[in-house]
């Protein structure tokens, strides 16, 4: 089927609900390396779509694959995490009672098995690791601060910091500028940016400001109930006709 | 009241009789009063005609219906009461053996309490020996199940003098289950029958009829050799047909109604523990406030109640009823219970619970503490012994279909679990209340933006839920033990079938109750032996919810998961 | 991570001094008559205090530490007790009742014979290993089962309430051959020395204390290790902790297993101190007291769990000879005000002290960590 | 805290300062929750006895009316100035049917209150578990409830009914009334399994034959019987299936149950039994458990005619028994100890039980000259007699009681009428293997 070998690729997949269909015959290919846009209205899938991914919840039908071999449909959440796809939630979702160092290093790459984290010392390498993702994500003066006691931007930027420290092949990156102040906001957009290449990131956002930051003429997918409505740069999409009547149509009032 | 009836009978025969020397009243007397001698009395009662006076006699001998007055210098007069009570809850007495009035010191005609007198007693020798002679006259009894009580009663006797009378009344009976009754007394006794033909026909008809009274005769005629042991084994495998038969629906009907017993007591945990997330471990002592309930109604309504907790004494009156009146006490105890143990519920509310929404796990700590507390409060209280709480009488007896027994409380509790689900179901889905009960729980700050008082609803919701647990003492006071540690016997089970069935959802809690009680029943059935049974069921509800987690219906709320 | 380790063991320290070398040498050495003399009594009370205060680390480990309430714990505690009251069954030898080798029970049941599976309980070794392995072994099967299928928060507690209710009613049988409702009692002998005599019960006492300091360093360093951080981030938010690539349920499913073994250790040394178990002690009941002590002391502490084993069943010791008709009333209502209004437990009560002092200061670091750890699980 | 730091001392109990801080901060302890503590002062004149009951948990019900009755002894003996001229302090404490926390109160009033004499426990596995303590510290026990027998400890005195002075002259009486078909019902624990055992035994000795023994049999390998009978757990609520197959059972006619349940369990099982139109005249059934104070808690309407043997009833016809009740009443009118339940009370045979085993032990000290338990145990092994409620009781050798045995029937008021009385039946221990089957 996948002549090409995309990184992720998802075939005629189903997800209902108690028979509310959130995503309906989703196809959808990834390649190595890009930084995929996903926009779309409210209720058009996207958060399911990652759940779908990171094993939160099972496809109905359908095929979910990474890499061309590992099916993700059958693996559970950690086992996806450890083929390298990590995830930012769409409210921050950190340890909130450990410190952000600690969290850091809860990230870290690494074996994740119960006994080798009985005896795990922190080596100096990944110290210096992750001295460098808190200079990234600028916290490095609130290290050891319980992240629990972050502002809201703080979060976002320790969680994508986490996505950092674990190496992941394929960010999944879910509303990262919800809640942000504008210059927040443009600060996450170029810290994405500066990721782009090393990783494969998908991006899930609303805001369209955010979203031309980012895009910069990549390609950017749009969801509309459960399914692709179009896919291609920013300014294509957005003129669209089918697209105009069910997002844009909407959303001009904004 | 049929003792009431019975005595207005003999009272107006007395009278019509006036001073006339009444035969059997004259030797009932002289009966009751040789007291504790049974060999004696039996002796005197056989001697007697049984005519309807003497019937009437010693029916209410039996019933307690005879009073024994102490006369001067040592001796004992019997005497009767007449039915008719006045104002003063006093009746006239008359004597038994003549039936002139009871005079006092006086000379007047005494009117006596009937509380306050010593009944003439009887013993067990003595009252089986009265149901024999009751029982053959019983036989033309108008009344069916006094009839069928007769017959059941001359079968057993294997006495084959017995056999006309019998076979007189298969002639005239026309109640199909009295005469399958006949048949079988018949045969019964038959079997003593020195001719061996009759002993195989009465064999064949003993088998067609499954009687499951007849197994013991049988086996010991099975144990011989010959036609006749043939004809008893052949017999004793119908026999044995009917019995599996008979246990198979009465292990249904067990299951039923063991099901409903899980039902009322998960019920108002379901909507606490279910709808709100609150783990009340209280929740068994709420039934005991049920309990507690219904037997201070009963106490009022009988000979009143007299409590002294910390030293303070608390006298409640006594409406002295008795009869149907009496009777109907449970009927005004239900709702009072399911409103003390609502009030209560509140109370814990205000105090306890609403400071732990938030944090379920504690909820329980709390409320484990809780029921600490209100266990040792009801032992200062009505004292650490279970405290009695008799059936009305229209709730202790039982039908019999085919050898299956449905006992009238079982039944009860059946319809009870059915009517309060019912009603449960109408208030939520039909009343405004309900409507707000399913808003905020569903989403508690979207109903709190939509201006509901949501500390209110919480309160009502609470209410109800305790309200229900109230409702469950009531009925099980009627089934089991009222004592303070009654709610324990219960919480365990009633927390399972609410997991099993799925938190927050009713329709599960009533799946699980019922499917837990019918595996239970039918494990008893087969393991004959009460324990495994529990144990494996346990086991299983362990294995089943590895399989569904969530229990058997899963609730839409997603609030629990994340 | 933990406020003022350096002071926490030298309280740890001072303490360990005084329960597992002043008491004993008072008892010892000191002449009967003397005011400082400590009664065989006070040792043996305080030896089940100390076992209790092993069960206590066991449940907090379990629900301070990474949010799994359990009211499983006293049935591994039994479990252990069982295990070596076997063993101390057996050695009673021909001293019981019916001067014979079967143990009294089995005698009256009729039986002439001993089962084959008392037999290796015979070695005080086989017995010991026991303790250990039986209860973690259906704590890994039940662990795994339920961890599996993911049963969290509420369903969690109800169901390990199924298993230890089920496995009591499984004792209370005669037919299980483990002594039915009386279980075993009268025991003689442990190792050869008389199990009743003061020295053998101080020395089991101390057995007790340094069992309990050994549990206590253990969970201190297993609580600090990366291992710790997980276990409370388990707690914390476990949907997080599986997107960190961590299988909850292994790390769960060890912390169970261990917390078994502790809570079995602490059953096998009450056993010795208290000369009875019996299926009474396995209900979920006896679950819930613990889960209260470690509530009471404070829980997602180490020092906690052993303070509120000890105060509340001293409370209890006191007020069931003092005041026997109520002091179930102030049992109650002491948990209810320590949920209501000191939910941190007892331990808490310095830092609460100092910051009425101290207004300006932030709240106590812990008190976060506590209140999230009572939201339902994440 | 310091509260509760004080109730942690009184275990060190160092009996130095810290004794005063103990007294003050165990005031205020009570002072704040508001409780009456009411403690006798200590005095060289009064001797301390033991009361080791349980008053909460589920033995409650049934051990509470104990504790009741020795305070009320207690006091009557005191008011005739105590036993050799020192009165009885009573030391009453919770076992809150905590069968640890039974030892551990055991230990408590042997070693730290020196109690000269202990009266207490109901269940078997509560006396099973003092046991141990009472022969370390060689105290002295008595014990008042019927039980399974199968021990004798020179540390406990059996008042108790042993299974000959109970099960066996219930059986006897019941093989009087013709009865051929014997169901065996009991609770889950030693003594209804003993019990079971020995009348298995016993009625086997009397000819009945085993397929007319009801319930149920465990055999071993060997195919030996070690368990007759059904049994239920400790708070079992449904009884439907067993009075279903009882009702099965006696259909044919001569048939009777013989029923150990324990007290509490007895409810839910007459219950269900009187709702299947079972009835004393169809089955009798004759309970070893239940009580006067047992029977408070039945519909005693619909169980008129079900038999119990025990060595005392209420409707005793004696003068001792008039005095004892009148006296118990007036005591309970007017005393001020708190949980103590003054409306509707009985009478039983463990309550006097307890009573007559205060007075032997006064006898017995009265005897000895002395309260050393040595010497206590040698006067009570010599044979002493008492005329207690119940009649005559005589003290044996093997610390158990000769008494009389009563067989009673209920009546409609939750009084027995007594049927028969065996006179001085000797308490025998150990009964099991004596009855060969014939």
């Amino acid at each position: 089927m996948t002549q090409k070998s995309f990184l992720l690729s998802a075939e005629g997949v189903n997800k209902s609900f108690d028979g509310f269909k959130a995503i309906n015959d989703l196809n959808f290919y990834l390649e190595s390396g890009e930084l995929r846009t996903v926009i779309g209205p409210n209720g058009a899938g996207k958060t399911t779509f990652l759940d779908l991914i990171t094993g939160r919840t099972q496809a109905d039908t359908g095929t979910i694959e990474f890499e061309g071999r590992h099916n993700l449909k059958e693996m559970s959440e950690h086992e996806i995490y450890r083929l390298g796809i990590g995830r930012k939630f769409q409210t921050p979702t950190v340890y909130t009672d450990h410190s952000v160092t600690e969290n850091l290093i809860l990230s870290l790459a690494g074996s994740r098995g119960v006994f080798s984290s009985l005896f795990f010392r922190l080596g100096s390498d990944q110290k210096d690791r992750i001295d460098e993702i808190l200079k990234t994500i600028n916290l490095t003066e609130h290290r050891d601060r319980k992240a629990g006691t972050l502002a809201h931007g703080q979060k976002q930027w320790l969680e994508i910091g986490m996505l950092l420290a674990q190496e992941a092949k394929l960010l999944l990156v879910d509303e990262p500028a919800a809640g942000m102040t504008d210059e927040e906001t443009a600060r996450t957009g170029e810290l994405l940016l500066s990721l782009a290449g090393k990783h494969t990131i998908v991006v899930i956002e609303h805001d369209m400001v955010f979203v031309r930051q980012i895009s910069q003429g990549r390609k950017v997918t749009v969801l509309h109930q459960g399914s692709v409505l179009c896919e291609g740069p920013v300014d294509s999409v957005q003129s669209d006709p089918k697209v105009i009547e069910v997002y844009l149509g909407r959303k001009h009032a904004r | 009241m049929i003792r009431a009836c019975l005595s207005l009978v003999f009272f107006l025969a007395l009278e019509l009789s006036g001073a006339v020397a009444a035969g059997p009243a004259e030797v009932v007397a002289k009966a009751v009063l040789l007291e504790d001698k049974s060999e004696e009395q039996i002796a005197l009662i056989k001697e007697l005609d049984p005519t309807p006076e003497l019937i009437s006699l010693l029916t209410l001998w039996k019933e307690g219906g005879i009073f024994l007055l102490e006369g001067p210098s040592n001796t004992k007069i019997p005497v009767v009461l007449d039915p008719l009570k006045g104002t003063d809850d006093k009746q006239a007495a008359k004597l038994l053996a003549t039936g002139l009035p009871h005079t006092d010191s006086d000379g007047k005609p005494a009117r006596l309490i009937a509380s306050d007198l010593n009944a003439a007693e009887t013993d067990s020798d003595l009252r089986t020996a009265m149901k024999s002679i009751l029982d053959l006259a019983g036989l033309a009894a108008d009344d069916r199940s006094a009839r069928l009580q007769a017959v059941e009663t001359l079968g057993m006797e294997q006495d084959p003098s017995r056999l006309p009378a019998l076979r007189g009344r298969l002639e005239k009976e026309t109640d199909e289950e009295v005469r399958h009754t006949i048949r079988e007394a018949i045969a019964l006794t038959e079997l003593k029958s020195s001719d061996p033909a009759a002993v195989v026909i009465a064999c064949r008809t003993l088998g067609e009829l499954g009687s499951i009274r007849s197994q013991d005769a049988l086996k010991a005629i099975a144990k011989d050799s010959g036609p006749t042991a043939k004809a008893a084994q052949e017999a004793l495998r119908k026999i044995e047909l009917h019995l599996q038969a008979a246990n198979t629906w009465g292990t249904i009907f067990r299951g039923l109604s063991l099901g409903s017993v899980l039902l009322v007591a998960a019920l108002g945990l379901a909507v606490t523990f279910g709808l709100m997330g609150v783990i009340n471990m209280a929740h068994g002592e709420m039934i005991a406030v049920g309990a507690y309930t219904t037997y201070v109604v009963q106490c009022i309504f009988g000979p009143g109640l007299e409590l002294s907790p910390f030293g303070i004494h608390i006298t409640l009156p006594s409406l002295k009823t008795s009869g149907w009146i009496y009777d109907s006490y449970f009927l005004v105890a239900i709702p009072l219970s399911f409103l003390t143990a609502a009030l209560a519920g509140i109370a814990l509310e205000r105090t306890v619970i609403r400071f732990l929404y938030r944090r379920p796990l504690e909820s329980l700590l709390a409320t484990w503490g809780v029921s600490l507390v209100v266990q040792q409060l009801f032992r200062l209280t009505f004292g650490a012994n279970n405290v009695q709480v008799a059936s009305p009488r229209w709730l202790s007896g039982h039908w019999t279909f085919s050898d299956v027994s449905l006992g009238w409380n079982r039944v009860f509790v059946i319809c009870f679990a059915a009517a309060i689900v019912a009603g449960v179901f109408l208030l939520l889905a039909r009343t405004p209340l309900g409507l707000l009960i399913r808003a905020v729980m569903q989403n508690r700050s979207m109903a709190a933006c939509m201006g509901v008082r949501t500390e209110r609803v919480n309160l009502l919701t609470f209410g109800l839920g305790s309200g229900l647990a109230g409702l469950a003492g009531a009925f099980l006071s009627q089934i089991g033990n009222v004592g303070p540690s009654l709610g324990q016997s219960y919480i365990v089970d009633a927390f399972m079938t609410v997991v099993v069935g799925g938190v927050g959802s009713l329709f599960g809690t009533i799946f699980s109750a019922l499917g837990i009680g019918m595996v239970d029943q039918s494990l008893q059935q087969i393991l004959g032996n009460p324990v495994l049974g529990k144990i494996l069921v346990l086991a299983g509800i362990i294995l089943f919810l590895q399989w569904r987690p969530a229990g058997l219906f899963v609730s839409r709320s997603r609030s629990l998961e994340n | 991570m933990q406020p003022q380790p350096r002071r926490e063991i030298l309280i740890a320290g001072a303490l360990a001094l005084v329960l597992l070398v002043l008491m004993p040498a008072l008892n010892a050495w000191v002449p009967q008559d003397s005011l400082l003399h400590v009664s065989n009594f006070t040792i043996n009370v305080w030896g089940k205090y100390l076992a209790y205060g092993i069960l206590a680390i066991s449940v907090d480990l379990l629900w301070g530490y990474t949010g799994l309430l359990s009211l499983g714990q006293a049935l591994f505690f039994s479990l252990g007790g069982y295990m070596l009251g076997m063993h101390l069954m057996l050695m009673i030898g021909k001293l019981g009742q019916y001067k014979s080798d079967l143990p009294d029970f089995l005698v009256f049941l009729g039986h002439t014979f001993l089962p084959a599976f008392w037999k290796p309980f015979y070695s005080f070794a086989f017995a010991m290993l026991m303790v250990f392995l039986l209860p973690m072994l259906l704590a890994k099967v039940f662990g795994f089962l339920a961890f599996r299928s993911r049963i969290k928060g509420v369903y969690f507690s109800i169901l390990t309430q199924a298993l230890t209710y089920g496995a009591s009613l499984m004792f209370f049988r005669n037919d299980m051959l483990l002594g039915g409702n009386n279980g075993f009692t009268d025991f003689k002998f442990l190792l050869g020395a008389d199990i009743r005599s003061a020295g053998t019960q101080r020395t089991l006492y101390i057995c007790t204390g340094i069992a309990l300091m050994a549990v206590y360093f253990g969970c201190r360093w297993l609580t600090r290790t990366k291992f710790g951080l997980i276990q409370r981030a388990i707690r914390d938010s476990e949907t997080r902790v599986l997107f960190s690539g961590y299988s909850a349920a292994n790390y769960k499913l060890f912390v169970f297993v261990v917390a078994a073994g502790i809570a079995s250790l602490g059953g096998a040394l009450y056993v010795t101190q208290v000369g009875i178990i019996n299926p009474s002690e396995m209900t979920p009941d006896k679950s819930l007291e613990a889960v209260v002590w470690v509530a009471v002391g404070g829980r997602g502490t180490l020092v906690g769990p052993i303070l509120g084993a000890v105060v509340v069943n001293a409370l209890k010791s006191w007020a069931t000879r003092a005041i026997p008709d109520l002091w179930l009333i102030l049992l109650g209502s002491l948990f209810l005000g320590v949920v209501l209004f000191l939910p941190e437990g007892l331990i808490s009560i310095p830092a609460k002290i100092r910051s009425l002092f101290t207004r300006s200061k932030p709240l106590d670091p812990q008190e976060s960590a506590v209140s999230k750890a009572n939201a339902p699980a994440a | 805290m310091a509260d509760l730091l004080a109730a942690i001392f009184d275990q060190v109990h160092t009996r130095n300062l810290s004794m005063k801080v103990l007294n003050n901060s165990a005031k205020a302890l009570l002072a704040l929750t508001g409780m009456v503590f009411t403690h006798s002062a200590f005095a060289a004149d009064t001797v301390k006895v033991g009361v080791l009951h349980s008053l909460s948990g589920t033995m409650a019900i049934s051990e509470t009316s104990l504790r009741d009755v020795l305070l009320y002894t207690f006091d009557e003996i005191n008011a005739k100035g105590g036993v050799m001229g020192k009165k009885i302090e009573p030391v009453v404490v919770d076992g809150a049917s905590n069968w640890p926390l039974f030892a551990e109160k055991a230990k408590q009033l042997l070693e730290k209150d020196k109690a000269a004499v202990v009266f207490g426990c109901w269940t078997s596995v509560s006396r099973k578990s003092v046991l141990p303590v009472f022969e370390k510290n060689n105290g002295l026990l008595f014990y008042p409830v019927q039980y399974e027998g199968e021990e004798e400890s020179k540390n406990v005195f059996y008042t108790a009914e042993a299974v000959n002075q109970q099960a066996t002259p219930a059986v006897d009486y019941m093989l009087g009334k013709k009865k051929e078909k014997f169901y065996l019902l009991g609770s889950d624990y030693v003594y209804p399994q003993t019990t079971n055992l020995v009348l298995l035994e016993y009625l086997l000795s009397k000819g009945v034959p085993i397929e007319n023994i009801g319930g149920g049999f465990k055999k071993d390998a060997s195919g030996k019987i070690i368990s007759a009978g059904k049994y239920t757990p400790f708070g079992h609520t449904d009884y439907q299936q067993i009075v279903a197959e009882i009702k099965q059972f006696s259909a044919g006619g001569k048939a009777c149950v013989i029923n150990t349940l324990n007290g509490d369990t007895n409810v839910p099982f007459f219950k269900e039994y009187a709702a299947a139109g079972l009835t004393a005249e169809s089955c009798p059934v004759v309970s070893f458990s239940i009580s006067e104070d047992e029977f408070r808690a039945l519909p005693a309407k619909q169980l008129v005619g079900q038999l119990g043997c025990w060595t005392y009833f209420q409707s005793v016809k004696s003068d001792a028994n008039k005095k004892f009740i009148s006296s118990f009443q007036t005591w309970l009118k007017d005393t001020k100890v708190d949980g103590v339940k003054k409306e509707g009370r009985v009478t039983c045979s463990p309550m006097v039980l307890s009573y007559d085993g205060v007075y032997l032990w006064k006898a017995a000290v009265e005897k000895a000259g002395s309260f050393d338990v040595d010497k206590v145990r040698e006067a009570l092994k010599g044979g002493l007699s008492f005329d207690g409620p119940g009649g005559k009781v005589t003290t044996q050798k093997n610390m158990h009681l000769t008494k009389n045995v009563f067989i009673g029937e209920t009546k409609a008021d939750g009084q027995f009428k007594i049927l028969k009385e065996y006179k001085d039946v000797f308490g025998e221990p150990w009964l099991k293997g004596t009855f060969k089957a014939k």
